[in-house]
């Protein structure tokens, strides 16, 4: 009995995540669009519903509706996997990802995660890795030229960063001595593990904007160069897909974890503690900056070159990372 | 196809509702050719901003919704333009942009094309050597009108020819819904 | 200010060769020279009398001379600034092939043969230059119709059934090529060698327009190089010589439609010059403003566009911004945003407007925040720099040999500016500074464009200066016989409207001979070589595209750098396609 | 005079390279540029007012009693009345035009012996609006208007027609006839991009 409850209370709540999700994505769209159009003096979306609010929904309708083509030369299989590749693994990595502590509604205590793995941080850089097989596979199975260089382009910087993410994020989990992305937060109350982690926090930035293809790394897409990269043969909803999950959720997703990491998660900003804040909200408001953070590099830099990219990973971030190792052991017997 | 004909109320809700994504959400294919595509370009920039109008430039053709074809088309790039055509999915729609790509436009040579309707269908003509922005938003809207229209149930045979206008006042009354 | 050969150099040309018949005028001074003695005399001129750039190749059909076709090359002396032209017959439709002396030829003789029909013997890969293989007919000869033969039916695809279509109508149409045509125009130009061979272009978002690049590429780098023009040949040549000289200054326009202006300038002088009509002071004044108000916006464009292809998107909306506002300013003179037909021959088609001197001055004042602005985002900034410098470097050799000009020449630091060489308009009444680069790469050419653009700004102030005092003054010379009449004068004389009606009908006749001049286009140098047979139009008009000759050290720049690096070549060499392919 | 200078190529110091200095100052313009106001003319519920000179579609001034002295001289061979369109089928439009074939003007002689024009038809779609016709225009008939919505389903729909022209002159003349020949109306939708001038 105690299992179907856990099962029902897991199914709703994915569900609601999942859906949040999609929503969310959908307006995120319309929050980079509206961002990017004043930054450049424009107001974006506006006609389309007050303030362009029902932009989106048109979007999704005419996306949706659109006739699927698959061109002749593909590998079908693969085609239709990759977009599933891509998608799938962004939004399953919320499973871990909590949003605030348990707190208790109406008597019936309420978690704000789905689940709270003990390895939750690895399961996390599983799933983004996955996703990013998604883009090599699209650029593969088109049989097509220029996605063929953007999947590779891809398979290239995924290389590069994956190993100096994986060594920046030693830092935070040493400090808290776990996994559990929860208890990672519970670790920060004091301080955020933003103090000696800095360059880790750099080397996470510069990962996170990789894996998500965003100005100043997005080699795989690069319009002027490629068309429309690994996208270029993809139509309608399984085109849909890509932007959604690599620009919108992993870029939403991988600032939650940024967050969670380094600016204490949902504890409240320094000194701002007797605001009567909820948990979440403070998290929010952090995720969101992040993310526009994000908008904001994007809209700003030129790109790399593919190789330089992968130079600067190697020659750049993975030593930044090892000497984050190296400060944060040092200030662990210090002062810990 | 049976949808087409059909005129029961749900189902004209729904391809009243789906004609409404479509003109909201037209995203063109970036090919510019000739000194139209600067014009186009000028159209998405700053000052006029298609984006407000929910209309985004994409570099593939697999993911766009109408053609604009901005400048002359030469007999040498017509075979290739036909090919982004083709590799368009359904629905689709093309608005030719100026003269040149129109009917030739000044250049009755050789070597260019007269006329790209020659080759692909054409829904919208703008005329202009090159029209100004606000023209080719205009041409835009018409294209939206038609769209409207053909949700009606007519053919677009049958929606009137519009008399060369006097000049325009500005819409007054904002649709919240959009176009 | 005179740049032709000097008679030292002529005495001795004419005392090393024999059967050279020297043409000397005013305008244009050409040596003739048998075809079996053209190399050797090529390379005197070359290498003994320091004629080393070369400026441009092209051919004259004569349909009653045998031998039918003459080719004409046009050479600069850079030490000097002198130009010569030498022109031999083509015996038996064929011509020795210069690319051993200049590798810049090798377009031009493509070109020559695609239009003319003419080979040229020891040329490594002659093939169509701007039509496809398979093309049956070779254009710009005489006999060969300006409407081309049609004999294909292709009728619009949506006529509705009881409509009539435009009354200008044929069901008929000339030749389309098919994709099989296009494939072997392909693998005429390369052949595959590496791992596969990517066709950038024609239609793709970052090939400035209709380029068509073959790259042979062994994985992202590319190993050979070839680029296929024609995607936006238009037979503007051809155009010409069925025009009169006043119909034809629209088309100027569209050549290079993003530096209009700069464009019809520059063909104006060149028509002027051979009619021997001197515009008033303040039309040349207003064609020097407008012609800097022109060189900004093609600069900006160029800047956007390039900081696009690098990614920075949010640049390419503020420079589109600031030219909004130069349109604006030109439409408010001129009439049209973009391809204006604002030059007369004899002056400006009309006076400025009132306010117009006010918004240009708002305009100067306001601009170099804006410049800065965009300074701040690229000029030091690091991936700026990576993709930049050291990318794509030319030398002096290069710039003789490719024919380059503009500001690719300038970037290796050659001091090749026709408005400092050959000061037209008031150019030689303004101060401003030619920015030089010491390196030659895609770094140097953008930092000279950005200083160009200020140096604009500083010309257009002085001309506003200028102009401030000269209101009321007359901006078209109408008192001369081969200038239009002003609409006011019609309207009120009769003698006006008699000699408007002979003019318009006529054209105005050009006293027979040939004149070349240039322009300083935003490009590269914009000339005009104009024959005149004493018609009303003209009997040959070559326009010698900077672009043209810009574009073709590209093949050489990209060997072995990648995908990526082409699109910053490509935007630092800046071609615009309507030029290239005219 | 003309000046030759050779450019200094600006680097980027360790300093700023450590601190992502160009970094932080590429991003300051952009923010700074979020704070300002957009330029945007939102185009179908405001419109941004051609100038005057702006050469859009044609059309026929009609005859209204402020002719040219050129028109009276030419009157006398034409059967024009009042409000009707100046042309006198002098075809010097057609020659000065470099696409000729996209007019089609015919007139036809009346019992009087005077001449009446009966179809002017042109051809926006090859139009370049060069405005070499309105130049030749003997007759100040043959104008520019600032119309330029004529966008159509149809290639026929581009043709202009004799009595549309005259009634699009009649409509643009009413607007802006007395408009002084300035550089634009200097209009709350061209201040959007341009801020305040300072007209003199």
């Amino acid at each position: 009995m105690e299992l179907l409850g856990t099962v029902v209370v897991l199914t709703i709540k994915s569900l609601i995540f999942i859906i949040g999700m999609f929503l969310g994505a959908a307006y995120l769209t319309l929050l980079e669009r509206k961002f990017a159009g004043h930054v450049q003096q424009r107001p974006g979306p506006l006609h389309v519903g007050p303030h362009g609010f029902l932009q989106p929904i048109a979007d999704a309708l005419k996306v949706l509706t659109k006739e699927d083509l698959v061109p002749d030369s593909v590998d079908k299989v693969l085609f239709y996997l990759a977009s599933l590749m891509a998608f799938v693994p962004a939004i399953m990595i919320l499973a871990v990802v909590p949003f605030g502590d348990p707190f208790t509604i109406f008597g019936v205590e309420i978690k704000p995660y789905i689940t709270d793995l003990n390895v939750g941080l690895l399961l996390a850089l599983a799933f983004g890795s996955i996703s990013i097989y998604g883009v090599i596979f699209a650029g593969w199975a088109s049989n097509s030229k220029y996605p063929m260089i953007g999947g590779l382009r891809k398979a290239a910087v995924l290389i590069g960063y994956e190993v100096a993410l994986g060594f920046a994020l030693v830092g935070p989990i040493m400090m808290a001595g776990s996994f559990s992305l929860r208890e990672i937060v519970e670790a920060q109350q004091n301080m955020w593990f933003i103090i000696p982690n800095i360059l880790a926090f750099v080397v996470v930035i510069f990962c996170i904007l990789a894996e998500t293809g965003r100005t100043p790394f997005d080699v795989q897409e690069a319009e002027a160069e490629l068309v429309g990269g690994y996208v270029t043969e993809y139509t309608g909803m399984k085109f849909g897909l890509f932007p959604l999950a690599e620009w919108y959720i992993a870029t939403f997703v991988l600032s939650a974890i940024t967050v969670i990491l380094f600016f204490g998660g949902w504890n409240p900003l320094p000194l701002m503690g007797w605001l009567p804040i909820p948990a979440f909200v403070w998290f929010f408001i952090k995720v969101f900056l992040l993310f526009m953070f994000f908008l904001w590099v994007h809209w700003t830099l030129p790109r790399y070159r593919v190789d330089q990219i992968t130079e600067l990973a190697w020659k750049v971030m993975l030593p930044l990372a090892l000497a984050n190792i190296f400060i944060v052991a040092i200030w662990i017997i210090i002062f810990g | 196809m049976a949808i087409k004909h059909n005129n029961g109320i749900i189902l004209t809700t729904v391809e009243e509702v789906l004609s409404w994504g479509r003109r909201n959400s037209l995203w063109p294919a970036s090919v510019g050719l000739a000194c139209c595509a600067i014009e186009m370009m000028h159209t998405a920039a700053s000052r006029f901003d298609t984006d407000r109008l929910g209309i985004i430039f994409r570099g593939s053709p697999r993911q766009s919704d109408v053609l604009i074809v901005a400048g002359t088309v030469v007999n040498k790039v017509a075979p290739m333009l036909k090919l982004i055509y083709d590799q368009m999915p359904d629905p689709k729609w093309v608005i030719s942009m100026g003269g040149c790509s129109s009917a030739g436009g000044p250049f009755p040579t050789y070597a260019t094309l007269q006329g790209v309707d020659r080759i692909i269908p054409v829904d919208v003509y703008v005329p202009g050597c090159p029209p100004t922005p606000q023209a080719l938003l205009w041409g835009i809207m018409e294209l939206q009108k038609k769209i409207k229209a053909k949700k009606e149930g007519k053919l677009w045979e049958e929606i009137p020819v519009r008399e060369v206008p006097t000049a325009s006042q500005p819409i007054k009354e904002k649709s919240p819904l959009g176009f | 200010m005179q740049l032709w050969i000097d008679n030292q150099k002529l005495e001795t040309v004419s005392e090393r060769f024999e059967n050279i018949n020297i043409q000397k005028s005013e305008n244009f001074t050409s040596i003739q020279v048998e075809k079996n003695q053209l190399i050797q005399l090529l390379k005197f001129l070359k290498e003994d009398l320091g004629f080393k750039m070369f400026i441009d190749f092209f051919c004259v059909d004569y349909p009653l001379h045998n031998p039918r076709f003459q080719g004409i090359y046009l050479l600069f002396n850079p030490d000097e600034r002198q130009r010569v032209a030498v022109k031999c017959w083509a015996e038996g439709d064929s011509l020795p092939t210069i690319t051993s002396l200049w590798k810049g030829a090798k377009w031009a003789e493509r070109e020559a043969w695609d239009m003319f029909g003419v080979k040229f013997e020891g040329h490594e890969n002659l093939v169509r230059m701007f039509l496809w293989e398979g093309y049956k007919y070779h254009p710009l000869r005489k006999d060969f119709p300006l409407r081309g033969i049609e004999d294909t039916y292709l009728p619009s695809l949506n006529l509705r059934p009881d409509e009539k279509p435009a009354h200008n109508y044929s069901p008929y149409h000339t030749v389309l090529p098919t994709m099989e045509d296009l494939e072997r125009t392909q693998k005429a130009r390369i052949q595959k060698k590496n791992q596969i061979v990517l066709n950038w272009g024609p239609l793709h978002p970052g090939t400035h327009g209709t380029i068509w690049f073959l790259f042979d590429m062994e994985g992202e780098y590319v190993k050979e190089c070839d680029i296929v023009l024609g995607q936006l040949h238009r037979g503007v040549e051809k155009i010409a010589e069925n025009l009169t000289y006043t119909q034809f200054i629209p088309y100027t326009d569209r050549m290079d439609y993003i530096s209009a202006l700069c464009s019809q300038v520059a063909y104006v002088n060149a028509v002027e010059k051979v009619l021997g009509v001197e515009p008033p002071e303040k039309a040349k004044y207003i064609r020097t403003m407008m012609c800097e108000l022109q060189r900004i916006n093609s600069h900006l464009l160029w800047l956007g566009t390039f900081a696009l292809d690098l990614g920075a998107l949010t640049i390419f909306l503020y420079t589109f911004r600031e030219r909004e506002k130069i349109m604006d300013i030109i439409e408010g003179i001129a009439g049209i945003r973009l391809n204006s037909t604002y030059i007369r021959i004899g002056g400006v088609a009309k006076d400025l407007p009132e306010g117009a001197l006010d918004v240009i001055t708002h305009f100067i004042n306001d601009f170099p925040e804006k410049l800065e602005e965009y300074e701040t985002i690229l000029t030091t900034n690091r991936i700026w720099l990576r993709r930049n410098v050291d990318l794509g470097i030319i030398n002096e050799e290069d710039v003789y040999s490719y024919g380059l000009t503009g500001v690719v020449a300038r970037s290796a630091g050659v001091p090749y500016d026709i408005r400092m060489i050959q000061p037209t308009d008031a150019y030689d009444r303004v101060d401003f500074e030619v920015p030089l680069g010491r390196v030659g790469d895609c770094y140097d050419r953008y930092l000279l464009r950005m200083e160009e653009m200020r140096q604009s700004l500083n010309i257009i102030k002085q001309c506003v200066e200028k102009l401030k005092g000269m209101e009321g003054e007359k901006y078209i010379a109408t008192d001369n016989p081969y200038v239009l009449p002003t609409l006011n004068e019609v309207f009120n004389s009769i003698e006006s409207m008699v000699k408007d009606f002979n003019l318009r009908i006529y054209g105005e006749q050009v006293p027979e001979g040939e004149v070349y001049l240039s322009g300083e286009n935003p490009r590269g140098e914009l000339g005009f070589y104009i024959n005149s047979k004493g018609e009303g139009r003209p009997y040959r008009m070559r326009i010698r595209s900077g672009a043209f000759y810009n574009l073709q050290i590209f093949t050489e720049l990209i060997k072995g750098r990648t995908v990526a690096d082409a699109v910053v070549l490509l935007g630092s060499l800046d071609p615009v396609v309507g030029e290239t392919d005219r | 005079m003309v000046k030759i200078k050779y450019i200094d190529r600006p680097g980027l110091t360790n300093r700023e390279r450590v601190f992502f200095v160009d970094f932080i100052k590429g991003m300051r313009i952009t923010l700074k540029n979020l704070l300002r106001k957009t330029v945007t003319t939102y185009y179908p519920f405001e419109k941004l007012t051609p100038p005057k000179r702006f050469r859009g579609t044609h059309a026929h001034r009609v005859k209204n009693g402020k002719e040219p002295p050129s028109f009276k001289v030419l009157e006398k061979f034409m059967d024009i009345k009042e409000g009707e369109s100046r042309c006198v089928a002098c075809y010097m439009c057609q020659q000065a035009c470099p696409v000729p074939e996209l007019f089609k003007i015919e007139a036809v002689q009346t019992p009087e012996g005077k001449k009446r024009v009966t179809r002017f038809d042109m051809n926006l779609l090859n139009c370049m609006y060069c405005g070499l016709c309105t130049e030749a225009c003997p007759v100040d008939c043959l104008i520019m208007t600032d119309i330029y919505e004529t966008a159509s389903y149809h290639r026929a729909g581009t043709v202009l027609h004799l009595d549309d022209m005259a009634r699009r002159a009649v409509d643009f003349d009413s607007r802006r006839f007395d408009e002084p020949d300035r550089i634009w109306i200097d209009d709350q939708e061209r201040s959007k991009l341009w801020g305040q001038i300072k007209w003199s």
